[in-house]
């Protein structure tokens, strides 16, 4: 265990980004988002929660899968060159990592890896934050998470007053560490963190009844529940794309003429055009069989597809949902039906 | 406020016990401090979920669409009612088809404005005679109401609905017409920092397309952004296409805007929008003298014009 | 795009949107022509100003254009009566929007003319090319390319 | 490894109008790069994602059997954006092509067996793969008898002229033709598909039924087969849905806990059973 004065953490960040492309919250205007830092002080660690999950750091909104050159009767497709830079993701929450470690069985797959995914995720070490202070309706807990998860991180720091805790979980993580800014963490250090943890813990709402979740879920394929969250729901995309673990997208040519882009975009289930086909069939035709395929892909078909359920309960479908529906009433719902 | 809730909940139980509609749109407790959810009712053992407070932020006549040939009641604060007169003149529905449950509104309050102010989460929060009371965690805090009423709110010169079945609570007096300070400032600016400042906003867009989706008059069967004969913009999130987005959705709303806010309040990533549709709206004062909603005769100033009007007939550049 | 090209060699890219129907004589047509002789204006006739639809306007700045001039009928005379009342409402309120949001003034810009033989068309193109040339290279709304843009745009 | 979403280059070798109203056209796709084509191997039933550059990507399903040698084939119905653009090409054209993607119709499970092959208008691509791949001399012995019954709208809608002409010269295949209006060129039969099945009634036993064509014959077949004896398990079909990826990542094609791109096209009813009508 290291631990690094919170004063010596512009000098480290400052250290970092001579070598790696860092990635840290950041405070624009009244959202808080992860994006490129270029100097020390634009990371913003004393957030709560980020408004937009750090998920773009490995699948971004749009990102370029090849160019083309169109000539006449002939086409060239180059692919990305490859990245150079590592990168850090700094002051991540427990929650999102375990996102990504959700994200890595859907696209580090053993046939047909997503290369794009695996090598971003390849060359970025993960500098995790504990959650100290949890929002209130979190809920990583009822999910298989806790604040102060460590898991997938290669570092973890964990906020005690004036300094950090560093943990230091892989050797990924190790070599970030210097001597001069990291120091031997005391007896006490590591008893004030235990503290912290327990008090985050404590703050915990109690957790929600998910364990036969799944098996639920298994007999409501026709259910008035769907129907219900569907009357409500304005059918926009703003709980999928704040999800840390929601993935789909969509491939489109973007064309310059003799020239353009196959770019893949963040898709969201409740669109119309997710699955409507050329036909004009749509086999999800209404939102009760969009709400049914989140509900049953987050929490039935997730869990043999990558082990758990497709939620880390960091809370953001919560709060940013405009008419409040709110993931963890269904899911009590949906035990108690 | 209770007694509004009380007198709510008597009219949608006889609405529907009476089978004159097949449900009541209004607003429920909301999971949230300082926010009250939509909620359909549909039997009138379930009347008592419905409540009216100053979180009634959501436009409702947004559930009015895709209504077919039903008929429903639905609680409705002044700009919620010109939401439904509009869509009345677009033809989306007939006036006969909706009982309009009428609030004289009392200005709703702005949850992000008292998330701003407080420091630390809010966890509860109780509005008690001009006063919300807001509880974080170790302390309990008391704020004027008055001061966190959302902003186009503030400005609303439709507060009483104008037209409606059953009036429930009593009428306001209307403020006069004055300039929404948002797009005021705006207009200030000079050019160049007009553009960054749209630029800026509409960078942290993540095509959510929540503000569409809320929005009562966007209800076209497809919008102009998911068209893919021709495709008009790319679907990323390249900077130029979310700026067209905006622009386009801002602009479709010309002399269709009821100044709700629904918008902006969707918008997960606090993009100010409506700057936006308010400066449309000032313009359609200015060149149609038109207001949205204000009748069932008037058409919007896109679909009619006036030959022996002026301002028909020459251009209105403004230059 | 613009941006290596030095400001001495640089000629405003205008798209003339021109209604078809107050072209009836030669003289008509060979105002049409003088315009093209201007570099880089580009005239695209369209059967009325009634038939553009706002998006072709913002597309064209989008694909680079420095200048768009909408050239129709005066409204009382449109060939199809009412077409160019609707459209005179939609553009300008358009371009009002836009110079709301910081375009510059002009850049965009309606203008109904009766009879163009009389030397009016290529006027007014000269004018209004004269008149964006001023800005420089457009930059608002500029789709960026791939050539010079990133490999993703979100900020993650 | 080769980057799962990088097409191979593909030329347009030939062009076959199929039917009479030109919607429907064939494809013959060889490789530009010789090297792509090595140890390029598909199965009948499986699909690929033809690119058009600048319009995209759609999945189709190989309509050539493995055994033809030399091309891969696709047939279009002019539709959306991309088919329409695809029926704009020329021979000598290129596009692209990710795959072969998904499974094949189980052949392992087939072999040994009689086999009823339904189709129904242009869904009749993988089916000819199928039928063209179980024919061949190399495989024929493999299975017991073919059945086929195939039908469209008009005679002129029906696809693969050629091949339907040469199997139903042969002694070793059953072929019934049907159109659902005939015209003055056409002798044959009169009638819907799931009456026809019905009236050639074959025989459950020891057999396998592959079904693709329009939602609506399906609906009305499946209960002639199933009043014919045929289990779930013994009835195969291919499944389209919207697709993106065609690699499972996508999302949208699931049907419950299946990406169609993966996990199928071909599907058992015993597999769709339970699972949410999402096709």
């Amino acid at each position: 265990m290291k631990k690094i004065a919170k004063a010596d953490m512009g000098r480290f960040i400052a250290r970092l980004l001579e070598q790696y492309m860092v990635y840290a919250p950041v405070q624009v205007d009244d959202a808080i988002q992860f994006q490129e830092i270029t100097t020390p002080s634009e990371a913003y660690l004393d957030y709560q929660n980020s408004t937009k999950s750090p998920k773009g750091v490995f699948l971004p909104q749009s990102e370029v899968l090849f160019r083309y050159n169109k000539g006449p009767k002939q086409v060239t497709v180059t692919p990305p060159e490859e990245i150079k830079k590592e990168r850090v993701l700094l002051g991540v929450r427990g929650c999102d990592v375990r996102a990504t470690l959700l994200l890595d069985a859907i696209f580090n797959t053993p046939v047909n890896p997503d290369v794009y995914y695996e090598e971003k995720r390849g060359k970025t070490i993960i500098i995790g934050l504990a959650c100290s202070e949890p929002p209130s309706l979190c809920f990583c807990t009822s999910v298989g998470g806790t604040p102060f998860d460590r898991k997938g991180s290669d570092l973890f720091l964990i906020d005690i007053s004036d300094a950090y805790l560093v943990d230091v979980l892989t050797d990924k993580g190790e070599k970030l560490l210097d001597d001069t800014l990291f120091r031997d963490a005391t007896a006490a250090d590591l008893e004030l963190a235990r503290k912290r943890e327990a008090e985050a813990l404590e703050q915990m709402p109690p957790p929600l009844e998910v364990k036969q979740l799944k098996d639920k879920l298994d007999g409501m394929v026709e259910s008035p529940l769907w129907g219900t969250l569907a009357e409500r729901c304005l059918r926009c995309g703003i709980c999928a794309y704040l999800c840390p673990s929601c993935y789909c997208f969509d491939i489109v040519d973007e064309d310059y003429g003799s020239s353009g882009e196959r770019v893949r975009n963040w898709d969201a289930c409740m669109f119309s055009l997710y699955s409507l086909e050329t036909s004009g069939h749509n086999p999800r035709p209404t939102g009760s069989e969009r709400w049914r395929q989140r509900l049953m892909h987050k929490f039935n078909y997730a869990i043999g597809q990558c082990g758990d359920a497709l939620c880390v309960g960091c809370g953001r479908c919560v709060q940013g949902c405009p008419v409040n529906i709110d993931i963890r009433k269904i899911v009590t719902d949906v035990m108690a039906s | 406020m209770d007694k509004l809730t009380q007198k709510i909940r008597q009219e949608a139980a006889r609405l529907l016990a009476d089978h004159q509609v097949d449900r009541v749109i209004g607003f429920q407790e909301g999971t949230l401090p300082l926010r009250s959810a939509p909620v359909i009712v549909h039997d009138p053992a379930d009347v008592d979920k419905l409540v009216w407070n100053s979180f009634c932020g959501n436009n409702l006549a947004r559930y009015l669409r895709g209504l077919g040939g039903r008929r429903v009641a639905i609680v409705a604060k002044g700009c919620d009612v010109r939401s439904i007169i509009a869509l009345i003149v677009e033809k989306q529905f007939s006036r006969d088809q909706v009982v309009i449950i009428g609030v004289p509104c009392q200005r709703m309050i702005d949850w992000r404005k008292v998330a701003k102010a407080v420091n630390g989460e809010i966890l509860r929060a109780e509005e008690r005679d001009g006063e919300l009371l807001v509880e974080s965690k170790g302390f309990k805090r008391s704020l004027q109401r008055d001061d966190f009423i959302h902003s186009l709110c503030a400005a609303c010169t439709h507060r009483n609905p104008i037209v409606y079945d059953i009036l429930v609570g009593e009428p306001v007096e209307e403020a006069g017409q004055t300039p929404f300070p948002e797009s005021a400032a705006f207009e200030e600016r000079s050019p160049a920092e007009r553009w960054a400042f749209y630029k800026d906003e509409m960078s942290r867009c993540i095509r959510c397309y929540g503000c569409r989706e809320a929005c009562p008059m966007c209800y076209c069967e497809e919008c102009f952004v998911d068209h893919s004969q021709p495709s008009w913009i790319a679907k990323s999130v390249e900077p130029s296409a979310v700026q067209i987005w905006q622009i386009v959705r801002a602009y479709h709303q010309a002399g269709r805007c009821v100044s709700c806010g629904a918008c902006e309040r969707a918008c997960p990533m606090n993009i100010k929008l409506l700057y936006l549709t308010e400066g449309l709206n000032d313009l359609a004062r200015e060149m149609f003298d038109f207001e949205t909603g204000l009748n069932t005769e008037s058409l919007p100033p896109f679909a009619t014009f006036d030959p022996d009007a002026m301002r028909d007939t020459a251009k209105q550049d403004g230059r | 795009m613009n941006a290596d090209i030095t400001k001495t060699d640089w000629a405003p890219r205008v798209l003339v949107l021109l209604c078809n129907w107050p072209l009836y004589t030669q003289s008509d047509l060979a105002e049409v022509a003088k315009t093209r002789e201007i570099p880089q204006v580009r005239v695209l006739k369209v059967p009325c100003a009634g038939r553009i639809n706002p998006l072709f306007i913002l597309m064209a700045l989008q694909e680079g254009n420095d200048g768009v001039l909408v050239v129709g009928c005066p409204p009382e005379s449109c060939h199809y009566k009412a077409g160019n009342y609707l459209s005179n409402r939609k553009l300008v309120v358009l371009k009002r929007f836009l110079e709301y949001l910081g375009m510059e003034e002009g850049r965009v810009r309606f203008e109904w003319i009766a009879n163009p033989e009389q030397g009016g068309l290529s006027r007014l193109v000269r004018e209004h090319y004269e008149h964006v040339k001023q800005f420089g290279p457009v930059e608002k709304l500029v789709r960026s390319h791939f050539a010079s843009g990133p490999l993703s745009y979100s900020s993650p | 490894m080769r980057n799962p979403y990088l097409p191979i280059l593909m030329r347009i070798e030939r062009i076959i109008v199929e039917t009479d109203d030109e919607m429907l056209k064939s494809f013959d796709l060889v490789f530009v790069n010789e090297s792509d084509g090595q140890g390029f191997s598909f199965m009948p039933g499986q699909f690929c994602e033809i690119s058009v550059f600048g319009k995209g990507e759609a999945p189709f399903g190989f309509a050539s059997s493995p055994l033809e040698q030399g091309y891969l084939r696709i047939t279009v119905n002019k539709a959306g954006v991309l088919t329409t653009a695809l029926h704009d090409l020329a021979e000598g054209d290129i596009v692209g092509l990710r795959g072969p993607l998904g499974n094949g119709y189980p052949l392992h499970l087939f072999e040994g067996h009689n086999i009823v092959v339904i189709g129904g208008g242009f869904a009749f691509t993988t089916l000819r793969s199928l039928v063209v791949y179980m024919l061949h001399s190399a495989n024929r012995a493999k299975f017991g008898e073919i059945s086929i019954v195939y039908g469209a709208r008009q005679p002129g809608l029906l696809l693969y002229k050629q091949e339907l002409s040469i199997w139903g010269h042969r002694d070793d295949v059953r072929l019934y033709l049907t159109v659902d209006k005939r015209d003055e060129t056409w002798r044959g039969r009169e009638a819907l598909v799931p009456n026809v099945v019905e009236e050639v009634a074959p025989n459950p036993k020891n057999a396998y039924a592959v079904i693709c064509g329009p939602s609506v014959m399906i609906r009305y077949t499946l209960p002639k087969l199933s009043a014919l004896g045929f289990s779930p398990d013994q009835i195969y079909t291919s499944l389209e849905r919207r697709m993106k990826c065609g690699l499972g990542k996508c999302g949208r094609c699931n049907i419950g806990p299946y990406y169609v791109c993966e996990d199928g096209p071909v599907f058992s009813y015993a597999q769709l059973n339970g699972l949410p009508k999402e096709y």
